[in-house]
């Protein structure tokens, strides 16, 4: 039995759901309020967003780039969505429509971010680390600048409902994030497009010559890695009831390093949504128990550190037992 | 005709990092009679010396296609350390020694995860960035700590008319500048960046060298830390946050590449740390809004990246033609 | 006895690569090596050079056991190994190269530096040796395929070995390249050097080596030495275990002269001078030169993996406006490049992927580009199993445990998926061993059996000879010379690839 | 090996009875945030409440997240001080649907409909009346003045406040002060000591600084020494230097005679009383919903009065 469950454990790519599932129940056991209903609505909701923006940078980083600007994203579309949206700028639309208006700007302009980002990264040859560490510090700046720090509110309803409302029992924050995950999943398993994701991470050369759009390629990750912070931004803006130029700056070592402990490479080629899915879960399930037992700030970090290494040193091991002895 | 035009664009291309360099001295000279004073050159000299110092360290790191994200806490813990000890009644230069080796033997840390269980250099590093700043919060209590006189007077000195920071500065860089380009292990560590296979292959001491790029690392963030210190005379809960971005990116800015094997200290990454600080400091010396700083900063190091990229197309292309000749 | 191998054996795991093979070396003697590719040849090579260490079996330097812990081990005890994957950092420079194991260094102030005068003085002498004429601190990336191997072969006489291993040395070589290499290992030979020689090119082979040792399958099958008394294909028998008929098969085709291709003035200076040229229905066009005389980066050019500045090129009759891989593909074209690890294959992707690469648009549903993911592996597996790829699994095998035949075949699979009409293979047949060389050309005939072109790229004459309707000849990125099949003739064809025209050296 | 600190860890700071009162700071990068977290938890465990604390880090969704999590784990109460006055809205109805007493430090929300203890110090006021009080003490000296002003995060609500009641303050003074030099410091001491030796070398006139924290001294201090600009109040070179929050290196400088004034935040004030209105509202009391800090503004004029007031002094004499 014991013997079985290890072979599989072996066998599978599935080990950081272990481990959450066993922190899970670790976490159940000694802390108060762990295991409860609303924790587990909590856990989710906080799960969301960020799953979202973490699989449109599995994307990017399965062709072997990396965006470093999906704060910046989150800020900018988050102030400028808002500002279309709210009562006191006076678009004067009826809030429904100005809900449906907001939500589209914001998309556009996590695609217009991403389209920048796709385009220094491949018309222009720019390394991708600089040009998306440079698009941050630019949007992130802009978004400063445009609203002078100041936060914009009095959203219309209709939005705020965003994170709170159900499609048929299922809120929409985790339809949200299940659309997300299920495009990913289709574009990346079952289309053309999909397989050449994963042929330019693998080697560039190869894929140009055999026929890959690659420039394509890298431009429409870069754009739908906008998109999902975009619609990252969509929610946390709604939970919050604010559109605000600093929103999201603190998540991007979270984002990536969901992604990367997840076991997607960082040199591309390598990755998968369901593997993003319990990096986040992992990440989130962490933060959310060490906040519940009530640490101090500096033990969470130092624990979360610890934690993040023990996970990496538990999957090296399974995929290589010779280096335990 | 062509040829030679061609030829001058080249020229122009190759230097680039240099003449822009130059460009964003010279407008800043324009537009105050201030900038371009012996006092204020000397001032950016010193404020860079710091980022210059862990850019150094990290560019060893770089070079081995490796990363290290915990440079940002291993400075706050230097200053930490520095600090605590020197409150506890020890002598100065005992507090500076042990912070040395605290740095020092945080890189080992690092290097032991990952050359001992071969987890990537990024999920390392992320973890003990946590670890560290939750360590430092710990001992400072997360406190901003106020540093005795004395290391203040050290930040302050001149050595023959050389400001002390400047002097560790210059001391860093020609070292540095020796080891990696004059020495054997320098040689050895473009060629395991370049390929770490091979090189195994080829019998060097892989590991060996792995574990000193770390140690480095460590040993200049600490070092680094310190002549920030020395300056401010206080470490406060943020001291060093986000450092780890700007070490990249100077160490980028100066022709190193994040894949390994290329790139240099000097000219390279200490034109990319003062370039950093002069556009910094040209912009508060013309009084500029503070809102535009990050639009500024972050178009002017894009515009330079994006240039070097132009100039590395044109490079690829005349190698190729030149290649059977 | 200098080396003497007892019963080696190696298992990677479940499967048995060498199964007790035992053979000697004398001082100042070559021993030929071969056998097809997975036949061990490399697998011993690298328990010699300290890389792998065997399962079984014993090994003696110079009447001592020598069991190497390391490649540093074997290279002090005098062993040399000059890999087949070059074993250069492009990054550096020559000389680093030469001596980043162990530079000559010279103390400064206590500390050790690289004494770089010295450095490039003795790199020089090394480079002479070999008759490798450029500047100690150029960047390697910057050196030709053919320079760079022949930097690999100085690197190993840097550290005076008694023993030197050279694997398929010759495959980035000219023939004038390969004899200056050859009169070398004679100088070495005199000088009292032992030598192991891998390589499938027999002739080379049979000409070098004093004592012939053939592998298969991880088995020592049969030693020829000098006058024994063998030939060419009693050599290839013991190889591949059976009769080989005939080695270039036939074709009973007849070309069309109806153009496909037609390449108008194609020019990019200094490497291609004005190069025009038809490639006509249902012919093998082949494309002859030395190294750097243009050939590749022709095909490059049109294909638009190169831009160039003047000439056009017609496709059908019609003139060619966008030049791009996905573009060519579309419209029947394919292109199997020089480097088949850096530019062929997805090496950590499974055989099944590499095949379908450059065919997934036809095999995608017009909405939403859904790959048809039955009939693309079928299809794929399918092309595979017809190149006779030896491998455990299609779908589930990376490429890069493939040898380097099978890996050519795949690439092969690829394009032929593609269902070309016109096909352009840069040298195919480049360090792959008799057997695969054999299915390649097979296939190739029965590409062009069934009506397409095929434009033939080699270094390899004999190879052209064998398999082509028409031979260009390029020198000095121009078309030099062309040759129909009735009138082939080698001196012709050598001449007028290795001749230095008076217009070029004008120029 | 490290679940097994988790569970060492717990088991240490487990279940004491009482109720369980959720703390959620935004940032704790000046001392005024530690001081204020602190000073919390000591009055919780003086009132017989343990705690659980949580730290943003400046994000105001993570701060919700924490918050949210408090709620499930069904505190007694929550206080929190938020990174804005519009992201704590939604924090309060979740709190109010739950129905868990929560207290808002240090920031007002914006008029919303929900029920909410708030414990504030006005940072426009504090600032606008110690810059006033600068002004005045420059109109008695006479002469001519050059100002700069360090600006805290743009992004830091309290950061533009302070800003805002620095150059409403000014205005009064046109005729003698101008301001020359705004740097920004992005709450970080390397950024305010580059900036501020930039805008000196830049302007090197300047005798008149505000700095929008006091946690920022160590930088103007470090760079006027340099200078040879740093002398006590009263000296002819001595630069005007205003701060604002009162923490320990403040409450140095007054005392040793460098700082001319500074705008302070009445920290134990504040907690006590936040402490207590939670307290209140778990016990079914009347509680104090709007708890105002007026702080004070300590200068060398009045320092006898006031300095025992500081909560720096208690850090400082640490």
């Amino acid at each position: 039995m014991i013997a079985q469950l290890k072979e599989h454990y072996q066998k599978s790519d599935n080990s950081i759901l272990y481990l959450c599932v066993l922190y899970y129940i670790v976490m159940s056991f000694i802390t108060p309020g762990f295991f409860s209903l609303g924790n587990n609505w909590n856990l989710l909701f906080n799960l969301m967003p960020l799953v979202i923006v973490s699989i449109g940078q599995t994307c990017v980083m399965l062709t072997g780039g990396i965006d470093l600007s999906i704060t910046s994203t989150i800020a900018l579309s988050s102030v400028v969505g808002a500002s279309f949206m709210s009562s006191d700028s006076g678009l004067g639309f009826n809030p429904s429509v100005s809900t449906f208006i907001g939500i589209g700007v914001m998309l556009v302009v996590g695609a217009a971010i991403g389209l920048v980002n796709g385009v220094a990264v491949t018309k222009l040859g720019m390394p991708a680390f600089m040009v998306t560490l440079t698009t941050m510090m630019f949007f992130s700046g802009f978004a400063v600048w445009l609203t002078e720090s100041q936060n914009i509110y009095n959203l219309p309803d209709s939005f705020l409902r965003i994170s709170s409302m159900s499609m048929r029992d299922v809120p929409i924050p985790v339809v949200a994030a299940l659309g997300v995950m299920l495009i990913a999943y289709f574009i990346l398993n079952t289309t053309v497009i999909g397989e050449w994701i994963y042929a330019v991470g693998l080697n560039v050369k190869v894929a140009r010559i055999s026929g890959v759009n690659v420039d394509g390629t890298i431009i429409s990750c870069y754009v739908f890695c906008g998109v999902c912070a975009a619609l990252g931004a969509v929610l946390y803006t709604s939970r919050l009831e604010t559109g605000s130029p600093i929103m999201g700056q603190n998540i991007l070592l979270d984002v990536i390093g969901a992604v990367v402990i997840g076991g997607t490479s960082l040199f591309g080629g390598k990755g998968k949504v369901k593997w993003t899915l319990f990096g986040v879960l992992f990440i989130s399930l962490l933060d959310n128990g060490l906040n519940l037992i009530g640490l101090s700030y500096f033990l969470i970090m130092i624990v979360k550190g610890l934690v993040i290494l023990f996970a990496a040193i538990l999957n090296v091991l399974k995929e290589r037992p010779s280096l335990a002895s | 005709m062509k040829v030679i035009q061609a030829r001058s664009i080249r020229k122009v291309l190759d230097h680039s990092t240099l003449i822009l360099f130059a460009a964003i001295v010279i407008t800043f000279g324009f537009l105050s009679s201030q900038f371009f004073t012996f006092q204020n050159l000397s001032n950016i000299l010193i404020q860079s010396s710091s980022l210059a110092i862990i850019a150094t360290g990290m560019t060893f790191v770089l070079l081995t296609a490796g990363i290290d994200l915990s440079v940002g806490s291993t400075m706050f813990l230097a200053g930490v350390v520095s600090a605590k000890m020197v409150a506890w009644g020890s002598p100065l230069w005992l507090a500076c020694v042990t912070v040395l080796l605290v740095g020092t033997l945080y890189g080992l840390v690092n290097a032991f995860f990952i050359y001992r269980f071969k987890i990537i250099p990024f999920i390392v590093t992320l973890a003990t960035f946590y670890v560290g700043r939750g360590f430092g919060l710990f001992l400072s209590e997360t406190r901003a700590m106020n540093l005795p006189e004395g290391f203040l007077k050290i930040g302050s000195v001149s050595i023959l008319g050389i400001p002390f920071p400047v002097l560790v500065l210059g001391v860093v860089i020609l070292s540095a500048h020796l080891a990696l380009s004059k020495t054997q292990f320098g040689r050895q560590i473009y060629a395991v960046g370049n390929n770490a296979e091979k090189a195994r292959k080829a019998g060097m001491p892989v590991d060996r060298i792995l574990l000193s790029v770390y140690l480095i690392c460590g040993f200049c963030a600490a070092l680094g830390g310190l002549v920030a210190i020395a300056q401010l005379g206080a470490v406060s809960p943020t001291f060093g946050k986000q450092s780890e971005f700007m070490a990249i990116a100077a160490a980028i800015l100066g022709g190193t590449s994040l894949f390994g094997g290329k790139g240099n200290v000097f000219p390279g990454t200490l034109i990319g740390a003062v370039t950093i600080q002069s556009i910094q400091n040209g912009l508060v010396i013309v009084n500029a809004n503070p809102y535009l700083y990050p639009l500024i900063t972050g178009a002017v190091i894009f515009l330079i990246v994006l240039i070097d990229s132009l100039r590395h197309m044109q490079e690829v292309k005349s190698r190729r033609l030149g290649a059977s000749f | 006895m200098l080396l003497e191998l007892k019963e080696i054996k190696k298992s990677f795991g479940q499967v048995r690569v060498l199964k007790g093979v035992s053979f000697t070396l004398e001082a100042g003697k070559v021993l030929g090596l071969v056998g097809e590719n997975g036949a061990g040849k490399s697998t011993l090579m690298n328990i010699l050079g300290g890389i792998h260490k065997p399962s079984s079996g014993e090994v003696f330097l110079e009447g001592k056991a020598f069991a190497p812990q390391g490649p540093t081990v074997s290279l002090n005890s005098g062993i040399a190994l000059i890999h087949q994957e070059l074993n250069l950092f492009p990054n550096l420079t020559v000389f680093e190269n030469l001596f980043v194991k162990n530079f000559p260094r010279k103390s400064v102030a206590g500390i050790k530096l690289i004494d770089r005068r010295a450095a490039i003085f003795r790199a020089k002498e090394l480079l002479e040796q070999v008759g490798l004429d450029i500047e100690p601190d150029r960047i390697v990336e910057s050196l030709s395929p053919a320079q760079r191997q022949l930097l690999e072969i100085a690197k190993a006489l840097s550290s005076s070995p008694r023993i030197i291993i050279f694997d398929e040395p010759t495959t980035a070589l000219t023939r004038h390249e390969s004899r200056r290499l050859f009169s070398l290992i004679n100088d070495l030979r005199s000088n009292g050097i032992g030598m192991i020689y891998i390589s499938h090119n027999l002739e080379d082979v049979i000409s070098l080596s004093d004592d012939i040792a053939v592998l298969r399958d991880g088995e020592f099958i049969n030693g020829y030495t000098k006058g024994g008394g063998y030939s060419l294909g009693s050599i290839i028998r013991d190889m591949v275990g059976r009769d080989m008929d005939q080695f270039f098969p036939d074709r009973d085709n007849i070309p069309r002269t109806d153009h496909l291709l037609e390449v108008k003035n194609l020019g990019m200076a200094p490497i291609v001078n004005g190069v025009s040229f038809v490639a006509k229905k249902g012919e093998v066009l082949g494309f002859y030169g030395l190294v750097g005389a243009g050939r590749s980066e022709v095909a490059r050019c049109i294909y638009g993996l190169d831009s160039f500045e003047y000439g056009e090129v017609l496709w059908n009759g019609m003139r060619v406006k966008t030049l791009n891989p996905a573009a060519w593909i579309s419209r029947g074209v394919a292109f199997l490049t020089e480097d088949r690890r850096e530019e062929g294959l997805l090496l950590d992707q499974s055989i099944e992927k590499n095949v379908a690469l450059a065919s997934l648009g036809s095999f995608a549903s017009a909405f939403l580009r859904r790959i048809k993911r039955k009939d693309i592996n079928s299809a794929a597996k399918k092309k595979a199993e017809a190149t006779r790829v030896k491998c455990d699994s299609f779908d589930g095998q990376a490429t890069s445990t493939l040898s380097g035949g099978n890996q050519q075949k795949i690439v092969l699979a690829k394009w032929l998926l593609t269902d070309p009409k016109l096909l352009i293979l840069d040298e195919p047949t480049k360090g792959i061993d008799v057997g695969a060389k054999h299915d390649i050309y097979e296939l190739v005939n029965e590409l062009v059996g069934n009506g397409s072109s095929v434009l033939l790229i080699s270094s390899e004459l004999e190879e052209l000879l064998g398999m082509c309707d028409r031979i260009l000849v390029m020198n000095r990125g121009r078309i030099s010379a062309e040759f129909a099949k009735d009138v082939f003739n080698r001196e012709a064809i050598l001449e007028s690839a290795l001749h230095v025209m008076e217009e070029a050296i004008g120029a | 090996m490290s679940l097994l600190a988790v569970f060492f860890l717990t088991s240490c700071s487990q279940e004491k009875n009482g109720p369980v009162i959720g703390i959620s700071f935004e940032t704790l990068q000046a001392e005024y945030w530690v001081a204020s977290l602190e000073s919390i938890k000591a009055e919780c465990e003086r009132n017989g409440a343990s705690y659980i604390e949580s730290v943003a880090d400046g994000d105001a969704n993570r701060q919700f997240e924490q918050v949210s999590n408090f709620i499930s784990r069904r505190v007694d109460g929550i206080i929190i001080a938020p990174k804005d006055a519009h992201t704590v809205i939604p924090i309060i109805k979740a709190a109010n649907k739950a129905n868990i007493p929560i207290a808002i430090y240090n920031r007002v929300p914006v008029e919303n409909s929900g029920e909410y203890i708030t414990v504030v110090a006005d940072n426009y006021e504090i600032a606008k009346s110690a810059v006033d009080h600068m002004g005045r003490i420059a109109r008695e000296k006479g002469g001519e003045y050059k100002a700069m002003i360090l600006i805290g995060d743009l992004g830091d609500i309290n950061a533009i406040n302070r800003r805002k009641g620095f150059e409403d303050a000014l205005v009064e003074y046109s005729d003698i002060v101008e301001l020359v030099a705004e740097v920004p410091t992005e709450w970080n001491q390397e950024k305010a000591l580059a900036g501020v030796t930039n805008a000196l070398q830049a302007n090197p006139d300047i005798n008149f600084i505000f700095s929008s924290s006091d946690f920022l001294f160590p930088s103007i201090v470090s760079a006027l020494k340099n200078l040879d600009k740093y002398h006590p109040v009263g000296h002819e070179d001595h630069v005007l230097l205003g701060g604002f929050d009162g923490d320990a290196m403040a409450y140095k400088m007054l005392m040793e005679g460098y700082l001319d004034v500074d705008g302070v935040q009445d920290v134990h004030f504040e907690c006590v009383e936040a402490v207590q209105s939670i307290f209140d509202m778990i016990e079914g009391k009347e509680a104090n919903m709007r708890i105002r800090d007026p702080g004070f503004v300590i200068h060398q004029g009045n320092i006898d009065e006031f300095a025992g007031r500081m909560w720096g002094a208690d850090f400082a004499s640490e």
